[in-house]
């Protein structure tokens, strides 16, 4: 299957899936983490447990939900808790496995914003959303997977406002911080695959899409990108995954 | 015992001026059309409190209700942006809106903080972000056992919060399910509530995956079938996912967001 | 995804000598099998924590399984004392009980600590009691806002909690409803969990009231019918309320107590 | 109708229901408290909420509960929590009018004690079954009525161990401990009625039930007991009260 048969966003999305282990905890957000933990729950990891932050445990939408608070969520799930619950019972004594986080910057330590870019907090050039569910998914799930399209606009060196905590300034700041989780392992973009240097906690070139050069990645990030020794190149989607893929999507009119 | 009152009777009672307001609901059951009635009723200067200030905050920002934001996700679901309330942020419009901003884990704390008479929650957050440097209400709190340091955030008292259920009895005990989100803490949180309902029913079968609030624990319940609109109500209607798509371009523009407002709010039939 | 275990191997793999063990229910769905089996394994050394350590634990204790108890009610509920507790605490039979002494609010704020993975809790509680006199683990801790001191207590971690519940289903996702006490709290506070059914079933069909504890936040399942006799499984089993009354000859003697546990857990088959 | 028609606990029983008004919200316990709140409901308060601490809200149960945790209240309950939720947003921040005691001694400032009698606490002469709910439900409830039968024994001076806390040492003490509710307004006994004196906050006598001296109340009180000014006489049991209090004796077993 050739590059031109799938777009990079669906690399992206089929990247993400890959990165799940079946019969793990996964708290997902709506938008491509949503659908890259369904498409896995579809295809390798059928026993993936999905976690929403609206209370939902456990669900097992059989199409894409289009909200964090979807029907869909509570009429399929184990069980539908309180949001307090979801955060106090659930996340933040670090049951889940993985958490999914999407942001609007990201730095060469896997800091997030998704806060304010530009000018001053009082005074932002843009306003985000804000942090939502984030701080807390990335400083107490055992593993974080980011999910971002790169580009020097969002990959920069210093993020302007640390909405959720990477490694923060480098080795030993999420100890230093009490932060009880791993940390982000991988960041997945559509162009490839980050992961932070075990020494120095900077976010790495690992892998590539088919098709996407190093000179690419390295012209999408604002900090100068190392890259790992002989970045792999990703096995393209499967016509399986693919297939899967459209299929969720179609059940849905979902923009993402 | 709660009071059975029309919605513009319970809001024109419990909602004042200058009041600390919580309106909740997680993507589900949002009291849309009581946020219509607060702007139909023109009030002024009120703190609005609220996890996730999504369309129902955009209207109520733009139709010029509001001084301050309480919350911890602002923008519109699944669509992206909320523009009048970055219009307000960035441009003071139609007034300015001073922030106060928190996470999901710490809103959801404050308001079981406030629903248990503490005045204040204990969470693991915050930590190592920007937060704490620009919210005045992020402090911490040692563990007198371990001597860990731990985040503390003040209780959340609202002067009223109003939700939306599916059901209310006649002695006002309101019945809500599917995903329940953190109402039952912000009504228990508030010195004043009224819930909007779908139904008033003579009894209240019971429904797994219930909440119920007892009536003498609600100050006033107003029949308003609908109410959640363009938001939803398990079992009662779905999501209007056009709307909130439409809504971008509705609120990107001043004047038409003037218009809508004018037309589908100001203009719309106070309901009985 | 919770192990489907037998009672006996439940135990032996979950119970061990010295283990901080709480055994929960309130009134109803109280694992009194569990208990049993305790005893016919011969554990010692154990810290036995539960909020009303009723006959269940008064047979622990006769049965010299227990060295310590945290627990904030002891009592046989509408009866009277329990003698096994009030001999081990006033002359040492079978062997001393060191006491730790809690309010309900108390336990039951510490289980939540435990479950919230948070180092303590706070409450308004004990203040002007002579609780704070005799239970170390009691604190305080001032508000970092108002600067009101409130109660500190510390979290309750126990290495296993046992609990009795209605139903699970093959992946081992535990269905309990009625009167749900803190067992959902005392199960995540743990460190390992060992849960007992009536049912084992294919599908757990939702009923209103319920919680729903997932499989994979559960270690171990255990199909035990009548496994709260005499406390009861709502919708299985009513309350035998004749045996707590006559708990109360039975466990005033040392030797018609010894005889008791000899014929009724001693000599029981263990469940398979 | 004469004493010798009714017994003095059922004399306590309906003294104790009487004190409760419709409407009012009821932290209730097993044996007469859960009597006489049941009394009350079926007599002249049948819109009062009764809360029980296994986490029935709103129960209306059709016989005596048995236990604290009788199905028969989780079936009739407007709804079921959780134990913590019970304490937590329901005791803990005052919503609750009226809390039930009763108590194995009571001193002159209405303090509780159901923890240890003689000795030390590490070795007691006699061991109680300890605090449950009693500490929080005297600290926070609106008012509190005690419930518990007169003797030397148990009326006395200063409790051996402060269990739960009524007036302290006396005036002052509940503001200065920041106790939110109002204390023991009023014990009930076999013999009458004692409240807090509104200056130095030491129960009085202030009813005797009908046939009672003021000489026994005295007989049965271990500090020097003051007596109001006439102390009035409660009315006897009505015939219907005392048909409701025995039919709803007869929907069950319990002992008291």
């Amino acid at each position: 299957m050739s590059a031109a048969d799938w777009s990079a966003d669906e690399m992206m999305t089929v990247a993400a899936a890959r990165q799940l282990r079946d019969g793990t905890v996964c708290f997902v957000g709506i938008g491509l983490p949503s659908t890259a933990a369904n498409l896995a729950r579809v295809t390798h990891a059928p026993g993936l447990v999905l976690v929403y932050e609206s209370g939902c445990l456990g669900a097992k939408p059989d199409r894409l939900p289009l909200s964090i608070g979807d029907g869909v969520l509570a009429d399929t799930a184990d069980a539908v808790v309180s949001v307090p619950e979801v955060f106090n019972y659930w996340l933040q004594p670090g049951r889940i496995d993985v958490g999914f986080l999407g942001a609007a910057q990201l730095d060469r330590h896997g800091n997030l914003n998704t806060t304010v870019i530009g000018g001053s907090y009082a005074d932002p050039s843009v306003r985000l959303p804000g942090a939502g569910g984030a701080p807390e998914i990335a400083a107490s799930c055992g593993e974080v997977v980011v999910i971002v399209r790169q580009s020097r606009r969002t990959f920069v060196d210093r993020v302007d406002f640390v909405t959720s905590v990477g490694y923060g300034a480098g080795p030993g700041d999420r100890a230093r911080l009490g932060l009880r989780g791993g940390g982000p392992r991988t960041v997945i973009t559509d162009l490839g695959v980050l992961e932070p240097d075990p020494a120095t906690r900077e976010l790495t070139l690992t892998r590539l899409h088919p098709g996407v050069t190093v000179a690419q990645a390295r012209a999408a990030t604002g900090w100068p990108l190392a890259v790992a020794d002989g970045p792999t190149t990703n096995e393209p989607p499967t016509p399986a995954e693919l297939a899967a893929l459209r299929a969720l999507r179609a059940t849905s009119g979902a923009t993402t | 015992m709660a009071k059975i009152v029309s919605l513009a009777d319970g809001i024109a009672e419990l909602v004042h001026d200058g009041d600390v307001v919580a309106l909740e609901g997680f993507t589900h059951l949002i009291p849309f059309a009581a946020g219509h009635e607060i702007i139909r009723q023109g009030r002024r200067g009120l703190t609005l409190v609220r996890m996730t200030p999504d369309v129902i905050y955009d209207q109520l920002i733009g139709a010029g209700c509001a001084s301050r934001l309480v919350f911890s996700w602002g923008g519109n679901p699944g669509v992206g942006s909320l523009h009048r309330f970055r219009d307000a942020v960035q441009h003071a419009w139609p007034a300015p809106l001073e922030l106060e901003e928190h996470s999901h884990a710490g809103m959801a704390n404050r308001y079981v903080a406030g629903a248990s008479g503490l005045p204040f929650a204990v969470l693991r957050g915050y930590t190592g972000t920007d937060l704490p440097r620009h919210t005045a209400t992020v402090r911490t709190v040692d563990c007198p056992f371990t001597g860990e340091t731990l985040t503390a955030l003040p209780a959340l008292r609202p002067d009223v919060t109003v939700v939306h259920a599916q059901r209310a009895d006649r002695a006002g005990n309101v019945q809500l399910w599917g995903i329940t989100g953190v109402q039952k803490e912000a009504v228990l949180a508030a010195r004043r509530s009224l819930v909007t309902v779908e139904e008033l029913v003579d009894e209240l079968t019971p429904v797994p995956g219930q909440v119920v609030l007892p009536g003498w624990a609600v100050t006033a319940v107003a029949r308003v079938p609908g109410g959640a609109h363009p938001s939803y109500a398990q079992g009662y209607s779905v999501r209007d996912n056009d709307f909130y798509r439409d809504w971008d371009a509705i609120s990107r523009d001043r004047d038409a967001f003037r218009a809508w407002i004018a037309r589908h709010v100001l203009a719309t039939e106070v309901p009985a």
